[in-house]
């Protein structure tokens, strides 16, 4: 049970990123939210790269333990946060470039584009 | 390479419908040809037929405007389109609102079945 | 070693070079910056071409970064399949095929029209930076990097969107594509997570190779199918698509046409090569479907109603899309049926891998019209238009194809396709096909519109001065257009040199996993 | 160019008739619209009306020209293709009947273009039409043989 808790977590912040996405109006917030929902995924990995009693998969300080922790989830994670950066980079510059347009960082207001 | 694409119920031969065209165009150019060129250039004669007004130089006062156009259609579909109208309300939560709800609904339904 | 073998590797280092040699360069002038731009992306189509001859040829073709095999053998004898590989089979040689053409096409346009705005080091080196994202997504054989193809074409694209960042529109449509496509990532990288916490593996083939449908597998299915759909446009997630088409530069709107078409691949490989038979129920492929139908006729639907060239032709990317998803989603329905398959299957998979050939090709070329247009007159509203067909013949012409081609009149190649989903989706239940022939006959409805408004009609004063585009303007739209023409006039040696190899490769799950396995690890 | 004598052998009876109603109170249209209708039926004559008088071989106008018509009914009048006839349908179109010397006319209709038959009535039967534009055919068999004299003479 304890094993899942990770998960658990990565449950509970996903579905905290997607109700902030829903619920907040602000733009800031709501990239705030994509983070978050970044974040839970980064965790998810992670948590899947775990193994009980494993050591670091490199030879020569591996010690006397066999189990060995596969690098992959780590460099998988490594680079979604390089990705998450950019993108939460982008966002708040278009959000900057969006209140210096149309006077207002309410998700509400900003829809001159529809129909 | 002119060869005929069979669809399982029949097929489709694009030469044949170039032949078909030429033939057409044939046709259309002949009947143009038939027509009367005697009327008197420069005159009256070869001027726009507008109700006998003058014809405004101008074309931005007589040509209908996109938004006019298939005005009927959407009126006759005027409950439709404010159903679909209103579902493009353009702000960008909603957006991903539809997203998440149909990812949702697919994944509960996936498990259902 | 034969060069052919680093052709996948090539044709994703040209571009990414591009994209990172265009500030140095943009510091040489104009010029050579516009050499740089159209040089990169017309290397990019004759490697695109030779990798597809060559995968033709060959059969499958795949490359390991790193090594020469993508599996780590230890040992003790266990091999871990850990390298990056790229596989290159029929149906990405195709639909790369098609993305450089298009790409080509929208570099040859975006040089004249691009000229008068600065910042344009910045728009090569991420328009060359899309195009790799977007090739890189058709290449991958490799679920995560499939992930990392996504973001680069997504943040390439959010910074093309919003590159006349002086309109605040753009801004907006770039900040809604934004946000939908991060959310949609984080759920294709959940799914990538999931499968590999359960396998041990990335690569597309290997999962293939050992998949059990549960309800893991299930859910994985799910996210990976909407968050594609999403990208490619399907209906209800359509709503950032009409946006982010009409905001973008066209040359860039031209490029999207295929990125989004790369998503579409990825939808495909995921249900055909990853899932494949094993999916068991039918509840995907006729999902699958009933998306189609809903893009096709609300899209087709919204788009009669626009008064705005480019909005309208984004509206009919969704309905087009539709097509895709249809004809694809019947084939995947019969996949395990052999008799079925046979019968009419494998037809409306032709007809929805015809399709996406033909849709790329006309979509980008009535975007380059629709700018075209925008360049010539400074207009985007249909209501201000009007007689320019006398001004502008060429581009009247070619708008004609296109917008024959795309609402399926014969002999053009539109009609091609959509005679082979009807007739074969029409095999499932006629009231697929109804809804598909009502759809063309309303974008056929939408595009007498648009050039009963915008080319015919008396002249008005406000376009007295208009003139015709400049040659490489016409040139970038003269390649697609002989794209189509050829598609339409030899519709037979099209579908089987270019479509029925694709679609072969498509349906085969066996083969895709094979040639990278060899027969078991 | 000049294959005009061709044309002019089709059909020679068949006259395409167009309307002009310049200012007129409507009861001469009304007749000339029964006239169309099954009791009088004038196609089975070969006769029809056309919207345009660039399709028309006969311009009836009704009503007195008003002075807002005047140049639309000169317009359309140059704007028929040779050879034309005019037929005046009403008094109104004659002599301005009630009309005559009211400060806003122009006309009668002679003042402004040439007529050919005169259909006198308030408003004329439809019989009374239909024998003036028979009336009209006449006359344009007359100008068709000067015309094919002019033609053969060119020739």
């Amino acid at each position: 049970m304890i094993g899942n808790a990770p998960f658990f977590v990565v449950g509970v912040l996903f579905l905290m990123g997607l109700l902030g996405i829903f619920m907040t109006k602000n733009l800031i917030k709501i990239a705030i939210a994509v983070s978050i929902l970044g974040s839970s995924v980064n965790i998810f990995l992670v948590a899947l790269g775990y193994r009980t009693g494993g050591t670091i998969p490199v030879h020569f300080l591996a010690g006397e333990g066999s189990t060995m922790v596969m690098p992959t989830p780590q460099a998988m994670t490594l680079t979604a946060i390089v990705i998450a950066l950019a993108t939460t980079a982008l966002l708040l510059s278009l959000i900057m470039l969006v209140w210096r347009h149309y006077g207002t960082i309410d998700v509400d207001e900003i829809r001159r584009l529809r129909g | 390479m002119w060869g005929k694409v069979y669809t399982g119920f029949g097929y489709w031969d694009a030469s044949a419908w170039i032949l078909f065209f030429f033939i057409a165009a044939f046709f259309t150019l002949w009947l143009r040809s038939q027509g009367r060129s005697d009327y008197k250039k420069g005159t009256d004669q070869d001027e726009i037929y507008w109700s006998g007004n003058e014809v405004p130089e101008d074309g931005e006062d007589i040509t209908v405007p996109a938004s006019s156009a298939y005005w009927g259609f959407r009126k006759a579909l005027e409950p439709f389109y404010k159903g679909l109208l209103g579902m493009h309300t353009g702000i960008a939560t909603d957006i991903v609102g539809y997203y998440v709800i149909a990812v949702a609904f697919l994944a509960v339904f996936i498990l259902l079945v | 070693m034969n060069w052919n073998e680093h052709l996948p590797a090539l044709i994703l280092i040209i571009p990414l070079f591009g994209a990172f040699i265009a500030p140095v360069c943009s510091l040489g002038g104009k010029t050579a910056r516009n050499i740089l731009l159209v040089a990169i992306s017309f290397l990019t189509l004759i490697v695109a071409f030779m990798l597809w001859r060559h995968v033709l040829a060959n059969g499958i073709s795949y490359y390991v970064m790193g090594g020469d095999k993508f599996n780590l053998s230890l040992p003790s004898g266990m091999a871990l399949p850990v390298r990056i590989i790229l596989e290159v089979d029929a149906f990405s040689a195709f639909m790369a095929l098609c993305g450089a053409i298009v790409s080509f096409a929208g570099a040859l346009f975006s040089v004249n029209y691009m000229n008068r705005f600065t910042g344009m080091g910045r728009f090569v080196s991420l328009y060359c930076l899309l195009t790799a994202g977007m090739i890189g997504m058709m290449v991958t054989g490799d679920i995560f990097n499939f992930f990392i193809f996504i973001e680069i074409s997504s943040i390439a694209s959010f910074g093309l969107i919003a590159f006349w960042r002086d309109k605040p529109t753009a801004i907006e449509a770039s900040f809604k594509y934004a946000l939908i496509s991060q959310v949609g990532s984080m759920f294709i990288l959940i799914a990538a997570g999931a499968l590999y916490g359960r396998y041990n593996m990335l690569n597309m083939a290997a999962i293939g190779s050992v998949l059990k449908m549960g309800s893991m597998e299930k859910l994985v299915l799910v996210f990976l199918v909407g968050s594609l759909a999403m990208k490619c446009g399907t209906f209800p997630m359509h709503m950032w698509l009409p946006d982010a088409y009409a905001e973008a530069p066209t040359g860039v709107t031209c490029l999207l046409v295929a990125v989004s078409q790369a998503s579409l691949y990825g939808l495909m490989r995921v249900c055909f090569s990853i899932y494949g038979a094993t999916m068991g129920s039918s509840f995907i492929p006729w999902m699958l479907i009933v998306f189609g139908l809903a893009s096709m006729f609300f899209g087709v639907s919204m788009a009669v109603v626009q008064h705005e060239i480019k909005r309208l032709m984004g509206y009919h990317s969704v309905s087009q899309v539709g097509y895709m998803l249809l004809g694809l989603g019947v084939g995947l329905l019969v996949l395990d049926d052999a008799r079925a398959m046979a019968d009419y299957g494998f037809t409306a998979i032709k007809g929805g891998v015809f399709h996406i050939f033909n849709y790329t090709m006309y979509k980008a070329l009535l975007f380059l019209t629709a700018g075209a247009i925008y360049y010539a007159t400074g207009k985007k509203d249909l209501n201000e238009m009007g007689g320019l067909a006398r001004r502008m013949p060429y581009t009247t012409f070619m708008f004609v194809i296109a917008a024959a081609a795309i609402s399926g009149l014969p002999p053009f190649n539109g009609f091609v396709s959509k005679l082979l989903i009807y007739e074969s989706s029409f095999a499932v239940h006629p009231f697929l096909a109804v809804v598909a022939l009502v759809t063309s006959v309303l974008t056929l409805a939408s595009f007498v519109k648009v050039f009963q408004t915008a080319f015919l009609g008396p002249e008005k004063s406000s376009l007295a001065k208009v003139q015709e585009v400049p040659a490489a303007m016409l040139i970038g739209m003269v390649v697609l257009t002989a794209a189509i023409l050829g598609a339409s006039l030899f519709p037979s040696w099209t579908l089987s040199t270019l479509v029925e190899p694709a679609a072969r490769a498509l349906v085969d799950q066996s083969g895709y996993i094979g040639a990278i396995l060899g027969g078991g690890m | 160019m000049m294959k005009l004598e061709k044309y002019l052998e089709i059909l020679p009876k068949s006259l395409w008739v167009t309307t002009c109603n310049s200012g007129s109170c409507n009861g001469c249209d009304i007749e000339i619209v029964a006239t169309i209708s099954p009791r009088y039926d004038i196609e089975r004559l070969g006769m029809k009306l056309v919207g345009t008088p660039r399709h028309a071989d006969v311009l009836i106008v009704t009503g007195p020209v008003t002075k807002y018509m005047t140049n639309r009914l000169r317009r359309i009048y140059n704007q028929m293709p040779d050879p034309k006839a005019v037929v005046a349908v009403g008094n109104c179109g004659a002599s301005g009947d009630v009309f005559y010397k009211s400060y806003n006319l122009d006309g009668p209709i002679d003042r402004i273009i040439p007529v050919d038959v005169y259909v006198h009535g308030c408003p004329p039967r439809p019989e009374a039409i239909i024998e003036g534009v028979a009336k009209a055919v006449l006359k344009l068999e007359r100008l068709r043989e000067d015309l094919k004299k002019a033609g053969e003479q060119q020739s």
